[in-house]
């Protein structure tokens, strides 16, 4: 949670230190953001972690030891600093997470292990996501406020409001983060988000973040869209509203602070829209091959730190190998691990119920006779 | 009456939909005086997903769909609250009542009239109730605000004003006296309170059918419009004819009473499945289906179905309405072939 | 079409003539807006038929010749002016009318006797919209483009784009006008309509017209959006807009004509907002008693001839007189009209198809065994 | 190619939908090449309501649905579409095409594997078919397009890049060459042009079944995927057990082919019905009813169904769809078992 005004900095953070990349200064830059060098490596080592995991799951999805791949690559600084910052916990005093399906590194940065991605991807029977049944990245996790990724574009959209208002009757902080692509905001219920959450009287804390990478599927976003910055539909309802780099962490770090404060604090919508890439294409059904045209956020991180004496080759390598042990560890593991049997297929259709003479414990398919 | 104690006493936080809250209190007046209605935005895609992130928050709505027909656009939203606990594997569960009026009797034209039921069944993780009468209307409700499940309530609105023949726990008899204590007056309502009587619990249980009618003759399978019809059809026939009919009321729809049901029919041996829902992929073709699957060899004669016409609408001119959806008089003509044909 | 720069303007209209209510000037002005008086008086008329007819059918709902009424007492102002400037005919030459269900004075503008209104009020075999099936207003003209009104709020609003984009690919003035409630503008689709026909290098000849009567059914507009002049909502997609106020004839004129024009010559959406008022409620449901607290604007209107000498109070009573007789004379031709028999119930379900086994002709009920 | 034949021949304007136009022409590559191809925005509700008007101004669009599991949230558009010709007395037509991928087997998970048809079968007003090959494809391709009203074309996922037996009129008979000619070759496309072979109008009319393997024993009765594994069943269980079957692919879900349906059952006197959508109010529930009202005396044993079961979803991993869908052993047992039963 540490911006430069964080009282958790020490001084030590303000002040830069002596590393073994020699001075480290105290904070790095980008324009007018500014972010304490603890933070930036914070968020570069959970970068590098995702694009590591991401990578996995790829190569995965080509070796067949799953069937279908689709993620974040190129989004890294979006989601991890987003996840880093998320109040995360069970209940309305903390933040619900309305996902879209690249964002495993908002997962990682908020502490899950690679290994909860990697058993979905490998849809093993112990996937604590859905025992093997959802696609990778569409994550579920009561604790935290995660509730179900759905594939189906937008529909969250129309969620987070719901959650957003127990929140601000409950009070405290707690804020409902909705995560939308660039083209799925064709869908009315991006406009449903924004009309619910702005109800005179009745402003809610939702915090929509559109990560723009400029295509759906094969489409770009430029051919179908009129609205420039997508940003900017939240104009007529009186929303506050930013678009940002979304491939500079530091500017990235600060836009999501702001808009935090900002919901958290006002309990009032707010839209952010980070312009980012896309690295590998649409998912393992377009090839996922690797596009170089586009900026990739992790290399230009990378660059940036190096540039600036925060950190050196060595140790990038060094974490890189690190994530990647970890992703490859992660895929040994689960490669072990049991597979959902055919009795598993009903189960948690229904919740047991007490007024329900016929499914009072779990489903068991069609109504039969009682003996 | 049912929302009223379910916010009082079963943790009901929101009863929301369009013209739901003051100063109206829904199309039909049914959530007049409740402390936690509200008005919600013209959008049904709004109304289920805030209906959904509520549950998600531990909060407990009660949302309605203004009429059922205007559900159409969220069915993906519906399929979606009903898969939320599987693909989930059982981590979240989506406790949401969603309340709608169904059917065709209020001279509705082409966008009032239309049936949910068979649309509904389809939901797999969904329940699917429909009262035919007041009393099951308000133990459903307190069923489906106490099940942890989406649970959709299906409100025949031929029947919504009906007065029942028997009372809720603790309303008064005399149907005059609860207006006057929770009806909200002509003109300006701003310093109105509604004075509720006390009324008690009263479960129906998701997945019981009623047997509103006890007879030898045949089975009668039924829901929602057309239960009162069939039950005087069963007592006028019993009167002419001296057969005596099963007359089912379903009440849920899906789960349904198949212990009930398939009892019957082995008792009688004569099947007729009524609704009028349109009759292409109808919900009383899967029942039919299930009795083809276990009882076969005990039917004595070929069942029967009666049901809404394949059309694309009910219009307004009562002829319409009164030629594409069951009637009195079909049902009871229904009723009485089936018994009529020799085993 | 007429305005002050209308080359059919005969020179009597500019300079004014002598009338039996003295001398009549030439323009009726509002503010900046003008117009002539002969339009003045055509508009006038056709809202005085319009009020009329709308009278007789809350009468009717109430003596039980009709089950249910629904209208636009209130809207006349609005609808009459848009009515009166349509370009009427078949096909994508001319305009798409895409409407709601309060549009009676469009209808009458266009041309439409009040008789082809009150047969599907009494839902008469001979109602030329529906043969008694549809609600009191659900119009279909295919001769005029009018397509079937539906009751489901708002979906007119995405088929309006694709007769527009047939429009722009056919070439010259024909423009989709789409109507909508301030309600409405909640679904989705209000918005899928904006997106729709703003697409870069696709922009489409749409003119949406919102009646904002300031409700829906029971609940204000501004309980509900944040949103203050929904034509705002335009803005993001840099489509162009105005809100005006929709009781005074004058404005909506030139509104309609200068957004007509806007529309009919640069091929591009345009968006215009009318504030109106609800003098009968929403609808027979809720009792359809007059409101004596909203601004009337045929009675305003009426005011403002008689107070600038365009017309005397014997006049507009002669009016009236005339517009009753011809509503009283429809209501009676429709009582002893043939009503649908049973054998007219499914007719139209499907149309003759040369590649259907089954229905090459009309839907005679469901698939049967050849003899 | 079907879409090819449409636009220059049949009048087609307009074919679009999400990724349909250029670069991609479809998720499964459907629509390249085509000149009146255009991509959408993502927008399922702005895709039907734009192509309902484009028919109304005379333009005849062919659109596409992504994937079936995306058209939930357009169900009322879709009753729309299917209503207005009889709401305005005959006034108006609605010729649209529809398409949308549909149906398990791909491994599609939750939200690519939802089975449609006994949906759709409930839009009075529509036409609905499910090509099972790729040269019916082609056929009720050109016969929707020519049919005034509006179709939908189911296209079975799983099929949709099988080869069939029989090649489509004027295809070159080498699937090579084919691909050569028009599938768009990888990396830049801006100067390519597809290559269209010649191919001639070959029409399947909505409403005819084909019997793919004729015989005695019984009848089976399905549709898409479930095709070439029923014919398949019915080649081994003649070679093992000398047991034939009349096995009909029914193409068209609405309307569909009674005629041949009833007589094949009144031949056999045993009936499967076999189809991989859920189990609760089926579209095979509704010929099942079907067959009892005009049948009932006529089957010699009880009549079966095989379908899919009443769930929320279908899961990733290859054990929810093997057992949640109908397979291959699946269909061969459940047909020897209706032959197996003794009359
Ligand atoms: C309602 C719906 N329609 C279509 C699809 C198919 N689909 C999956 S992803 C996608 C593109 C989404 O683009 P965008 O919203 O920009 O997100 P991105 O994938 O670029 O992150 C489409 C069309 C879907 N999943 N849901
Ligand atoms: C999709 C849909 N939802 C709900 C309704 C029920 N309904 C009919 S009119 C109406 C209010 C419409 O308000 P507005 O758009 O402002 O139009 P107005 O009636 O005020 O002209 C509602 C909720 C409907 N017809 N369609
Ligand atoms: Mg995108
Ligand atoms: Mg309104």
């Amino acid at each position: 949670m540490a911006d430069s005004n964080d009282p958790d900095d020490t001084p030590a953070d303000r002040g830069g230190r002596l590393g073994t990349a020699g001075f480290i200064p105290a904070v790095v830059r980008s324009g007018r953001d500014a972010m304490s060098t603890e933070v930036a490596l914070t968020v570069f080592r959970q970068m590098v972690r995702t694009r590591a995991l991401e990578e996995r799951g790829i190569k995965m999805s080509k070796s067949g030891e799953a069937y279908f791949w689709i993620g974040g690559p190129g989004e890294e600084a979006v989601n991890v600093c987003l996840g880093l910052q998320v109040n995360k916990g069970a209940g309305p005093a903390y933040d619900y997470l309305h996902l879209h399906y690249r964002n495993a590194g908002i997962l990682l940065g908020m502490g899950m292990p690679m290994l909860d991605h990697v058993r979905q991807l490998a849809m093993t029977a112990t996937d604590r996501h859905s025992m093997g049944r959802n696609f990778v990245g569409h994550y579920a996790m009561p604790e935290w406020n995660v509730v179900p990724v759905t594939s189906v574009i937008e529909v969250q959209m129309v969620m987070a409001p719901g959650t957003a208002l127990m929140q601000k009757r409950h009070g405290g902080e707690g804020i409902s983060i909705a995560v939308s692509g660039d083209a799925g905001t064709a869908e009315g219920d991006f406009e449903s988000c924004l009309l619910w959450s702005s109800r005179p009287g009745n402003e809610l804390p939702v915090l929509t973040v559109v990560t723009n990478n400029g295509y759906g599927i094969s489409v770009t976003h430029d051919s179908q869209h009129a609205v420039k910055h997508i940003a900017r539909r939240a104009d007529p309802y009186g929303i506050r509203h930013e678009t940002i780099d979304g491939n500079d962490p530091v500017v990235v770090w600060n836009a999501v602070a702001r808009a935090m404060r900002y919901v958290r604090t006002q309990r009032k919508p707010f839209v952010l829209e980070a312009m980012v890439s896309r690295l590998h294409g649409h998912s393992s059904s377009s090839g996922a091959q690797r596009n170089w045209q586009e900026a990739d956020c992790l290399a230009l991180f990378e660059q940036k730190l190096i540039d600036g004496g925060v950190i050196d080759a060595d140790q990038v390598a060094a974490l890189r190998e690190e994530a990647k042990a970890e992703a490859d560890d992660a895929a040994v593991t689960v490669a072990g691990e049991p597979r959902p049997t055919p009795l598993d297929v009903p189960l948690g259709t229904y919740a047991p119920s007490a007024v329900d003479a016929v499914y009072p414990k779990d489903y068991t398919g069609l109504p039969q006779r009682r003996r | 009456m049912a929302l009223h104690y379910g916010e009082e006493h079963l943790g009901v936080t929101d009863v929301f939909g369009e013209d739901v809250g003051p100063p109206l209190g829904g199309v039909f007046t049914a959530t007049q005086g409740l402390k936690t209605a509200w008005n919600s935005p013209l959008d049904e895609r709004g109304i289920l997903g805030t209906a959904m992130g509520i549950a998600y928050a531990g909060g407990k709505p009660v949302c309605e769909i203004q009429f059922c027909d205007y559900a159409f656009n969220s069915i993906d939203l519906m399929k979606v609250a009903g898969n939320q606990r599987w693909c989930s594997a059982g981590a979240f569960a989506m406790p949401i009542v969603v309340m709608t009026p169904n059917g065709a009797g209020i001279r509705g034209s082409i966008y009032h009239s239309h049936s949910f039921e068979s649309w509904a069944s389809r939901l797999a993780g969904w329940k699917v109730v429909m009262p035919s009468n007041p009393l099951d209307a308000y133990g459903l409700m307190l069923a489906a605000i106490q099940d942890p499940n989406p649970v959709l309530v299906l409100l025949p609105k031929a029947l919504m004003r009906v007065k029942g023949d028997q009372p809720i726990p603790g309303e008064p008899a005399d149907s005059d006296d609860l207006g006057r204590m929770i009806d909200a007056p002509i003109g300006d309502r701003t310093d109105w309170r509604p004075n509720w009587p006390a009324v008690e619990e009263y479960i129906v249980p998701i997945g019981k059918a009623a047997r509103v009618r006890e007879g030898h003759s045949a089975t009668v399978l039924t829901w929602g419009r057309l239960v009162p019809l069939c039950a005087k059809a069963a007592d006028e026939l019993a009167r002419e004819f001296g057969h005596t009919y099963d007359v089912i009321d379903l009440r849920s729809i899906f789960p349904y009473d198949w212990d009930l049901i398939s009892r019957s029919i082995e008792k009688t041996g004569r099947l007729l499945i009524a609704n009028e829902d349109t009759e292409v992929t109808n919900f009383g073709e899967h029942l039919l289906r299930r009795a083809i699957d276990e009882h076969f060899y005990d039917l004595l004669v070929k069942p029967r179905t009666l049901m809404g016409k394949h059309l694309p609408g009910i219009g307004m001119n009562q002829v319409y309405e009164d030629n594409s959806v069951p009637q009195y008089p079909d049902v009871k003509a229904a009723m009485r072939d089936i018994t009529a044909e020799p085993a």
